[in-house]
């Protein structure tokens, strides 16, 4: 497999509100590969936006490197690092915060255009515009040009923040919960158009979502990474991963989720979880932070260290794990509910 | 108009209409909703946002915005035989019926406690105001209900709204819900931005609780899983109108409007396949002036001239399983195809 | 009855009792009149330091002063001086009156009088500079020791109002033996901090400590006390306050008599209600002063020309209303005292300045100024006659005559920019020579004319030791001045008009002054300031207007209203 | 759409929007009327600064009362009509000067009136009037006529009553808010007493929100030392009492010129102001699209000046009008306190002289310290409503609706 | 396991002790009680001696005002008067700054505020303690009405919101917000006492009549209230219509929150939702702005007392001012910082009992 395009490696990141520090990520290692789907998953407050705005640029890591084509971000200078910035695209997930107000359509596409000088001029500048807007299927374009974003819809507004981050030639966008805050009906549409961009513009599109069956729809030829508390806790192949995952938060999950078919929610057994509080992101148990909860819990094992991510030493899957019991290849059972 | 009620019938929405008068012009938020609610029974009411289904909730306790007005229909609530139209009753009587007949858990729980009381109090409150006085017996009954929702009743009675997680207030909130036994508790986007392990333990202490109390639930939600999981009856609700409605199985076996079929296809699944999506095209409709005919013809696949027309009734072969569409046969066979492409 | 319905009782009863004692009637005539004082604690009786129970012109009453000056005379009448005058050395004497107590009990000696003077010299009074010592006689008479006589000790020593030897007498002792140094200002500050309990009076009344309050005090009458067995009233009740506060009190004939200065406009009401406003002259008032390094204010003409081209009388009457009265003479000292000491050639001769514009303009157009386009005077160097005016603004009467000046002057053809500064700062900037023109006082309410001139030469002229001030520029005037009578330094001959006690030689001296002050206008007098103290004639009897002795001083010493009262001349109207 | 041309379309939804707010649009107009009379006005009225003691309707207890002979009653009403005729003028101070202006037509004879009660010189002004020795009589003292109203002698008022008519007592020209204690004309001094005012106060809400903005924008943009140093100065000029400073260090600086009071006052006037533009700025940065502009490598001048600030406008406006209306509240009040310039004459100068020169506790007088009082008074209202209108038209719920 | 050197243990155990002390402090430091107090303290201190030496820099100096003022009522020229008051006044104007700050802040430390200049031997603390009681009832009882009538009227607003009431009430808020309070002082005086003549303003001056005693009377009070009575309407104007405003769209928000819909629904009485959820709610951002108001108000008291001529600390620091009574000045800037600051430290520590949301933090 050729050199990833972007590669994190041991990232921590840590916020400190009043006198307390925050631990959001610790550890966290992932290759992206070019123009690959890959999908992060996970709970509110497991760190997976920290992790999109890092990639992103937006944030820096506490400590840990960050990879950009090869290259640490962190020895970019200049004009490079600029270059970097403006490769690595954030679309947010909400689409009413993410534009601002006080900007036609036309405005906040064009000053990044004609800051970089990537056309000459507003006439230059409108007709890259449009051509922006095209690839994001939002026609007709001379009347969303000059709108307000309150003029739009949900799901056109998501369309122009899109278009937006393709107006620096972006080659990785991390799209983080780009479409939850869309009405389902019209999600698959923004998700597919997503995917599009794949294929005409050559981007490597990096998804972050909560919500599983959305992730495999999308990573469905592409990679998961699930998060909980900060770190991954299993990656793989997207189809590897729904069909055996190993790690018992990982089971917990899939067998959590309801489905859209009555009988199949109906009869689906729910793991029991001995607990249900998660802990505070400020009082981390030690070891396997998921151990407190985990069903299959091994006491002075779990609670002592903590695992790292690995291949489990009997599965004949690509599938990382970060799950002691899981990696020395003992067999999980399912606890009925 | 069918006045007579079954015993069986604990709410019956009758023709519901209702605009809201904003300074752009009136919003047509529902139109003639009509649906029975029996006891013991779950109904879901799906649709997007807008589609008018928290209008239709907030009526059913009279709790709409000033500025709406109800042009048409009756909500009617029996109890022990006695039926009554919760939009005719007394400021009093109004009063009296909220909670007690009927309780509603909002969407977003996360502020229905109010900050600086205990909960304690708020449950004291509540039962004071239904005339129960004995702090005692309340507290008993609390801490019954608090243990059902699977929580720490002691030590969650004496706390603090802010120091409960997301998940613990929206189950105190359904233990509050139901401290004065209920006939009718309606849930609005119960599990909606809580996390997935704790939408599960809503489910399954709401799944609890029903079977314990048997109260009837209406709930609704923009998650087709949860309604998959949870309901009896679903309605689909589209532009402020009920375009489907039927038992959940016929719902998501057997869909009969190309809306319902539409959101069940946009939906992925967590098979083992890769699912074949579509998303409906265009956007909900704007309620201030509604499309013709039928509401979702601008959206619709099998549209004809006839759906902007005309607006199809409210209809169906089986009586429990109603569809409001001109071309149920087109869907038919679109879905025949459909089922015929994922197979191969 | 149990406990609590008897306390509950008892309660009501001493609350109702509280409640109706205060509207119990108070018998005995009682005197209003108002001055301002400091409220205990900052408040206290030791009336030789700052915030002590003085009260001003009534300190007459309780601390009675040794004699009084009838300014229309010119002759001191003894008060607690029995008698007083000039002995053989040149040296001055004063016996006190028999009989009078202090309130304490003692008796009113020669030990007071020396312990007064012990204190004076301790504090650095004025007089001490006349006096070189001060011997007791007898029980009742004290000899003043000076090298030579001049009216001004006779004037100081005669002021003097009595303090009792019972309260200071221990610390006058002590002061009598020190020469200035470290035990002297420990001794000092001693005094400054020196609390007596109780105010012993020796006058007609005396204060009642538990009477006083923010609102007023009580004066009872002090039997024994000087003068009190021909007072006409039972009590005085001195208001607290300034004119903000006391100006209602008259308006509800509460308070009969004050001294403080009122707003024309209050006159106009007082007057619409019956009550009479007394005006007698201060010997004193705003004047325009000039920077003489400012070129050409320093030119005489100039200063002529600005004296011409104001309207004294528009001037005096806009900032003061009728109390406002435009300087006839213009020779540094009040019309009054220029009357009394110039003779009637002098006075003749006098150039008055009246009104008159174009004589202004001829002063101008004489030493080469002309008028510019625009209507403004241009000086023969080319520069316009641009001038900035300051003013201590907290003073209502002096903004308003400086406004008022700015107004004309502009009006001439000037083109000066008034300017208002915190009174507190203003003389400072007048002593620096930070300034071009400036309203200042000229004159002074005292009825030694030498003492007028004390403003213009000494005062804002960076003469003589003004202490702190030693080495200021001031206005910049040269005293060495010459004029049409010689050439003489009109600080000196101001000083020594001053001395001696020979009337001609001091009228000749003054003679000098006020012409050579006349001519060269070292600060241009605008109007003099009268009181306007509102009486209320339907509660006071006193004698008619017409009286000489309201010619006297409306301020601190000589003052009418005190002479009055000590003479036992004022009675409640009929 | 250009810069420019947004402006102006701006102003003009802006102007349709704040006229669907009753209040707010009352307070515009009124504004509109101050502009119009503090800033276009004074070209075409005169600042009278010349005493006209014939024209004291104010207090200083010299209002003009023109006495004539019944015979004559009709024929004279003002001093024009007076030319040529023999009048006597009765005062205590002045001589003739008082009617200057008409000197040349007439023949002045002069009583003197004294400050005692019953002076000589009114009466036989009187008796020479009843006599029609003189045509009229010019009385300078408002209090005359009630003295002899008072007039407890029957024979003098007899003759008063039987001879003598009061005829117009207010001479001169009209004056529309009546005149000062200089009779000079209040209104000319309301015309030209709010420019410098106004100035001064918006100077003074301009430079504190100035500064409130650059120190409240730096010190979240930048946050870490510059934020801690930037807030703890901003508490510690918080704890000061702020009036009690303003007036120590006005006397400390000693201004002679009022726009540098407005200075003075804008250098202290931000820390508040400063706080609350730091959380916005804080908020704002923290918004999705600051980051995507950041994300969009558009540099932080960008960010600032097209990202944050123009979310901010609306809340910054409203915040320099209350910072005008608390400039102009200490400045009147260091002005009324006697502690601040009082050269140029603006309306807190004549309220303070109003209150110096003690019109306040007279009733006639009244206006003097009235019109300045009101003028400030309806000013800040103004203001206000303006500025809650603003906050109205700009509320972010109300303008998604629109 | 490595084993360690004897050294290394004795090392890390030493480290580890200072470290143990040095977390007790921080933690000691950490407690917000304790911080803010300390935080407080320091504010105050750097505050007080920056405004010494402002008022040290001030011109004039209090020898010269005495001066003007003996001049002008004895008639005794200027050098006369000014070596008697040179001499019963222990101030040197040419002392040192430092040193004179150094003596006073021992002094201020002793809780001694020094002797008053221009009365030498009155001691400041005396004279403050004359004039607070007046400003802090007049200023306290006007706080306390305008802010219970503005809670009320604000939520009255906010219920009755768009309605005639609310327009009506709207207005008259920004007309008392928007005319300072010294104008709406002199209004009073010149519109309700002088051209109606409603009331005395002459006899209303001072703190209280004098034909009363002093104490636990009824005349006394009654006339304590008369006297403050103007001071008080005037602060109660001038206030309300900010705490009206701030509690009506206190109120709105509040409305919007879940907990009073769910209130609603859930039966309770409207009166109990007033009070315990809406009315508590609402009002608690308005504490904290009560306590900063309070800084504002004693501040602007100078006008106020000034204008009405009531005896409180404004009127004494006007007069400090103009005497320039550097020790006086002093000490009443003392005391009005010592208020506001302690009154934000006591807003900011019993927060905490009117809101529960910050007990356990102890922060926002």
């Amino acid at each position: 497999m050729s050199e990833p395009i972007m590669r994190l490696e041991g990232i921590y990141r840590s916020f400190r509100t009043g006198r307390t520090l925050i631990p959001v990520l610790q550890d966290i290692n992932l290759d992206i590969n070019e123009l690959e789907f890959l999908c992060l998953v996970g709970e509110s407050g497991c760190g997976k936006t920290t992790t999109g705005k890092i990639l992103a640029g937006l944030l820096p890591p506490s400590s840990g490197n960050i990879y950009y084509q090869g290259r640490n971000v962190r020895d970019l200078r200049g004009g490079d690092r600029r270059e970097y910035r403006r490769s690595v695209q954030l679309i947010h997930q909400d689409p009413y915060a993410s534009l601002n107000p006080t900007q036609t359509i036309f405005d906040m596409i064009s000053f990044p255009l004609l800051h970089h000088k990537l056309v000459s001029g507003q006439k230059g500048a409108r007709k890259r515009a449009a051509e922006l807007l095209e690839l994001v299927d939002l026609t007709p374009v001379e009347d969303i040009l000059d709108k307000y974003p309150h003029q739009l819809s949900g799901g056109q507004r998501q369309r122009v923040s899109i278009a937006r981050a393709l107006t620096t030639n972006p080659s990785v966008i991390v799209a983080d919960e780009s479409v939850s805050m869309v009405d389902v009906s019209i999600r698959i549409g923004l998700l597919q158009m997503l995917m599009n961009l794949r294929e005409e513009l050559g981007v490597t599109i990096v998804f972050i979502t909560h919500d599983l069956a959305l992730a495999k729809y999308f990573a469905w030829d592409g990679r998961i990474g699930v998060m909980y508390l900060g770190r991954m806790v299993e990656v793989g192949k997207t189809q590897e991963l729904i069909r055996d995952p190993q790690h018992p938060y990982t089971r917990v999950l899939l067998s959590a989720i309801p489905e859209p078919d009555p009988e199949k929610t109906r009869t689906k057994r729910h793991i029991q979880l001995r607990s249900e509080d998660i802990p505070r992101l400020t009082e981390l148990p030690p070891g396997c932070s998921f151990h407190p909860r985990c069903p299959w819990f091994v006491e002075g094992v779990c609670d002592k260290s903590v695992p790292q991510l690995g291949i489990p030493a009997s599965s004949n899957s690509s599938v990382e794990v970060a799950c002691f019991p899981v990696q020395e290849g003992e067999k999980l059972q399912l606890y009925e509910t | 108009m069918n006045q007579k009620m079954n015993d069986d019938v604990v709410l019956r929405v009758d023709d519901l209409s209702i605009v809201y008068r904003t300074k752009r012009g009136n919003v047509q938020a529902t139109t003639d909703i009509s649906f029975d609610l029996k006891r013991g029974e779950a109904m879901a009411l799906i649709g997007e946002s807008g589609s008018g289904k928290t209008t239709v909730s907030l009526s059913l306790i009279r709790k709409l915005p000033k500025n709406a007005l109800v042009t048409k229909g009756q909500v009617l609530y029996q109890r022990e035989g006695n039926v009554r139209d919760v939009l005719k009753l007394s400021k009093r009587q109004l009063r009296e019926f909220r909670w007690k007949d009927c309780a509603m858990v909002f969407q977003g729980s996360q502020n229905a406690f109010n900050p600086v009381l205990k909960i304690r109090k708020q449950f004291e409150d509540t039962a004071r105001a239904h005339g129960w006085t004995d702090k005692e017996a309340v507290r008993q009954r609390a801490l019954e209900l608090l243990r059902l929702v699977r929580l720490d009743p002691e030590r969650v009675y004496e706390a603090y709204p802010h120091e409960l997680s997301g998940g613990m207030k929206q189950r105190t909130l359904l233990a509050l819900g139901v401290l004065l036994n209920p006939q009718v508790v309606i849930l609005d986007e119960p599990t909606t931005a809580l996390d997935i392990l704790t939408q599960r333990a809503i489910i399954d202490v709401l799944n609890d609780m029903q079977k314990k109390l048997n109260f009837s639930i209406i709930f609704i939600s923009h998650d087709l899983s949860l309604a998959a999981e949870m309901a009896d009856i679903v309605a689909t609700v589209y532009a402020g109108e009920i375009v489907e409605i039927g038992p959940v199985n016929d719902i998501f076996y057997d869909p009969q409007h190309p809306y319902t079929h539409g959101l069940l296809t946009s939906v992925p699944k967590l098979d083992h396949e890769q699912d074949l999506l579509t998303s409906i095209k265009g956007a909900p409709p704007n309620l201030i002036t509604p499309p013709s005919g039928c509401k979702f013809h601008p959206r619709c696949p099998y549209v004809t001239e006839k759906c902007s027309v005309d607006g199809p009734p409210l209809a169906g072969d089986k009586p429990e399983h109603l569809a409001a569409c001109w071309h149920k046969d087109a869907l038919l066979k679109a879905r025949e195809e459909l089922a015929q492409e994922v197979a191969q | 009855m149990n406990k609590r319905t008897l306390l509950t009782i008892a309660m009501v009863v001493a609350v109702a009792l509280l409640a109706f004692a205060p509207l119990q009637a108070q018998d005995g005539a009682v005197l209003n009149v108002a001055w301002p004082y400091t409220v205990p604690p900052t408040g206290h009786f030791n009336t030789f330091a700052a915030n002590g129970m003085v009260l001003g012109q009534y300190q007459d009453l309780h601390e009675p002063p040794l004699a009084v000056l009838l300014w229309a005379s010119g002759e001191y009448e003894g008060m607690a001086a029995d008698s007083f005058g000039w002995d053989a050395d040149g040296n001055y004497v004063v016996t006190l009156v028999d009989g009078v107590t202090w309130s304490d009990g003692s008796a009113m000696t020669a030990d007071d009088l020396m312990a007064t003077f012990n204190l004076f010299r301790l504090r650095g009074d004025a007089v001490w500079a006349s006096l070189t010592g001060i011997e007791k006689v007898d029980d009742m008479t004290v000899k003043f020791v000076m090298d030579a006589p001049s009216s001004l000790a006779e004037r100081l020593i005669l002021i003097t109002n009595l303090r009792p030897a019972s309260v200071y007498g221990d610390l006058a002792d002590r002061a009598a033996m020190l020469e200035p140094g470290d035990e002297w200002d420990a001794l000092l500050a001693e005094l400054t901090e020196f609390r007596p309990e109780v105010p012993v009076s020796g006058g007609p009344y005396k204060i009642d400590p538990a009477s006083i309050t923010e609102a007023n005090l009580m004066m009872d009458l002090n039997p024994g006390g000087f003068a009190s067995d021909i007072q006409n009233f039972d009590q005085v009740r001195v208001w607290n306050g300034e004119t903000e506060v006391v100006t209602p009190l008259v308006a509800n004939e509460e308070l009969w008599y004050i001294t403080h200065g009122i707003p024309p406009t209050t006159e106009e009401a007082f007057s619409s209600q019956g009550i009479d406003i007394v005006r007698s002259g201060m010997n004193n008032g705003p004047g325009l002063y000039v920077n003489f390094a400012v070129y050409p204010l320093n030119l005489v003409e100039v200063r002529q020309a600005i004296a011409y081209a104001i309207d004294r009388e528009q001037n005096g009457f806009v900032s003061l209303g009728e109390s406002g009265v435009a300087v006839e003479y213009m020779d540094g000292m009040s019309d009054g005292l220029s009357e009394a000491w110039l003779s009637d050639e002098t006075l003749d001769s006098l150039n008055t300045y009246s009104y008159d514009p174009d004589k202004a303009t001829e002063l101008l157009t004489s030493v080469g100024f002309s008028k510019n386009d625009d209507g403004v005077w241009v000086d023969d160097q080319g520069n316009t006659l641009s001038f900035e005016l300051t003013f201590p603004q907290e003073f209502a009467d002096w903004s308003a005559a400086a406004e008022n000046v700015t107004a004309q002057l502009n009006d001439f053809g000037f083109d000066i920019t008034a300017r208002g500064v915190p009174f507190q700062q203003h003389p400072q900037e007048v002593y620096d020579g930070n300034f071009q023109m400036a309203i200042r006082n000229w004159g002074l309410g005292d009825p030694i004319p030498a003492r007028s001139y004390l403003e213009a030469y000494n005062r804002y002229n960076g003469q003589g030791e003004v202490a702190g001030e030693a080495g200021s520029v001031g206005i910049g005037f040269d005293n060495n001045v010459s004029y049409s009578g010689g050439e003489i330094n009109v600080f000196d001959v101001s000083n020594e008009s001053a001395q001696g006690v020979d009337h001609d030689v001091q009228a000749a001296l003054v003679t000098e002054l006020a012409v050579s002050y006349n001519e060269l206008l070292p600060a241009i007098p605008l109007w003099e300031r009268y009181t306007n103290n509102a009486l209320n004639r339907n509660f006071l009897s006193l004698p008619d207007v017409s009286d000489p002795t309201f010619a006297n001083f409306g301020g601190g010493a000589d003052n009418w209203m005190t002479y009055f009262i000590l003479t036992g001349q004022v009675a409640p109207a009929s | 759409m250009s810069f420019i041309s947004s402006i102006f379309s701006g102003i003009w939804s802006f102007l349709k929007r704040i006229s669907k707010n009753k209040a707010g649009f009352l307070g515009f107009i009124g504004l509109v009327i101050y502009f119009f009379v503090t800033f276009i006005m004074p070209s075409f009225v005169e600042f009278d600064d010349e005493a006209n003691l014939d024209e004291i309707t104010g207090p200083i207890g010299s209002r003009i009362v023109l006495a004539v002979n019944v015979d004559d009653a009709d024929r004279y009403h003002t001093l024009e009509d007076l030319a040529g005729k023999t009048v006597g003028v009765v005062t205590q101070t002045g001589g003739p000067t008082f009617i200057e202006p008409y000197e040349d037509t007439l023949t002045v004879e002069e009583f003197s009136w004294s400050s005692r009660r019953e002076g000589p010189g009114i009466q036989a002004a009187l008796v020479a009037l009843a006599n029609k020795e003189i045509d009229a009589m010019l009385i300078f003292s408002k209090s005359v006529t009630e003295f002899i109203d008072n007039q407890e002698d029957p024979e003098l008022r007899q003759l008063f009553e039987d001879n003598i008519v009061i005829s117009n007592p207010t001479l001169g020209p009209s004056h529309l808010l009546g005149t000062d204690t200089q009779g000079r004309d209040i209104a000319s001094h309301i015309v030209h007493g709010g420019r410098l005012l106004i100035l001064t106060a918006v100077l003074g809400g301009l430079i504190s929100t100035a500064i409130a903005l650059v120190l409240g924008s730096l010190a979240a943009l930048f946050g870490g030392v510059l934020d801690n140093v930037l807030t703890a100065i901003t508490n510690l000029i918080l704890a000061i009492p702020r009036f009690p400073l303003l007036v120590v260090l006005a006397g400390l600086i000693s201004f002679d010129n009022t726009l540098f009071l407005g200075v003075l006052i804008g250098l202290l006037g931000w820390p508040a102001l400063m706080r609350a533009i730091r959380a916005q700025v804080l908020s704002l940065r923290e918004r999705d699209f600051v980051e995507a502009a950041q994300s969009l490598g558009l540099s932080t001048g960008h960010i600032m000046m097209r990202e944050i600030l123009p979310n901010m406008i609306s809340f910054v406006a409203i915040n320099l009008i209350f910072s005008i209306t608390f400039a102009m509240y200490e400045q009147i009040g260091l002005v009324v306190l006697g502690l601040a310039p009082i050269s140029d004459y603006t309306w807190g100068v004549m309220l303070y002289f109003g209150r110096t020169r003690g019109t306040l506790f007279n009733a006639d007088g009244a206006s003097m310290a009235l019109s300045p009082v009101l003028a400030i008074a309806l000013f800040q209202v103004c203001l206000v409503l303006f500025a809650r209108a603003l906050e109205e038209v700009f509320d972010p719920r109300l303008r998604s609706a629109v | 396991m490595i084993s360690e050197t004897p050294d290394v243990i004795a090392a890390t155990g030493q480290a580890s002790m200072v470290d143990r002390l040095y977390d007790s402090v921080m933690n000691i430091y950490r407690n917000h009680t304790f911080r803010v107090t300390i935080q407080a303290i320091i504010t105050v201190w750097a505050v007080i001696t920056f405004t010494f030496f402002l008022i040290r820099l001030m011109p004039g100096n209090p020898i010269d005002v005495l001066v003007e003022q003996i001049m002008v009522a004895e008639g005794i020229p200027y050098q006369d008067a000014y070596d008697r008051v040179a001499a019963s006044f222990d101030f040197d104007p040419d002392a040192s700054a430092i040193d004179q700050y150094f003596d006073w802040f021992s002094d201020v430390l002793r809780l001694d505020l020094g002797t008053s200049i221009t009365s030498p031997g009155t001691r400041v603390v005396d004279e403050i303690a004359r004039f607070l009681p007046w400003t802090l009832f007049a200023v306290g009882t006007g706080l306390l009405v305008s802010f219970v009538l503005g809670i009320v009227l604000g939520m009255m607003m906010a219920y009755y919101r768009n309605s005639p009431l609310d327009h009506i009430l709207s207005l008259f808020a920004s007309f008392m917000t928007g005319i300072p309070n010294y104008i709406w002082g002199l209004l009073i005086v010149i519109v309700l006492g002088i051209q109606f003549n409603l009331f005395n303003v002459g006899a209303l001056r001072g703190t209280y009549d004098v034909s009363t005693t002093p104490g636990f009377n009824l005349p006394f009070i009654k006339s304590a209230f008369e006297h403050a009575f103007l001071p008080i309407v005037t602060y109660v104007v001038s206030t309300l219509g900010g705490w009206m405003l701030n509690m009506k769209s206190s109120t709105m928000s509040v409305l919007n929150d879940d907990y009073v819909n769910v209130a609603e629904a859930r039966g309770l009485k409207d009166s109990r939702i007033i009070t315990a959820y809406v009315g508590r709610n609402a009002a608690l951002p308005l504490f904290t702005q009560l306590t900063i108001s309070i800084g504002f108000v004693l501040g602007s008291g100078v006008v106020i007392e000034e204008i009405f001529v009531y005896w409180g600390l404004g009127h004494y620091l006007f007069a400090s001012i103009t005497t320039r009574d550097y020790t006086s000045m002093q000490g009443v800037f003392v005391i009005l910082v010592i208020t506001v600051v302690f009154a934000n430290l006591i807003a900011d520590l019993t927060y905490g009992f009117l809101d529960p949301r910050v007990r356990v933090s102890g922060q926002k």
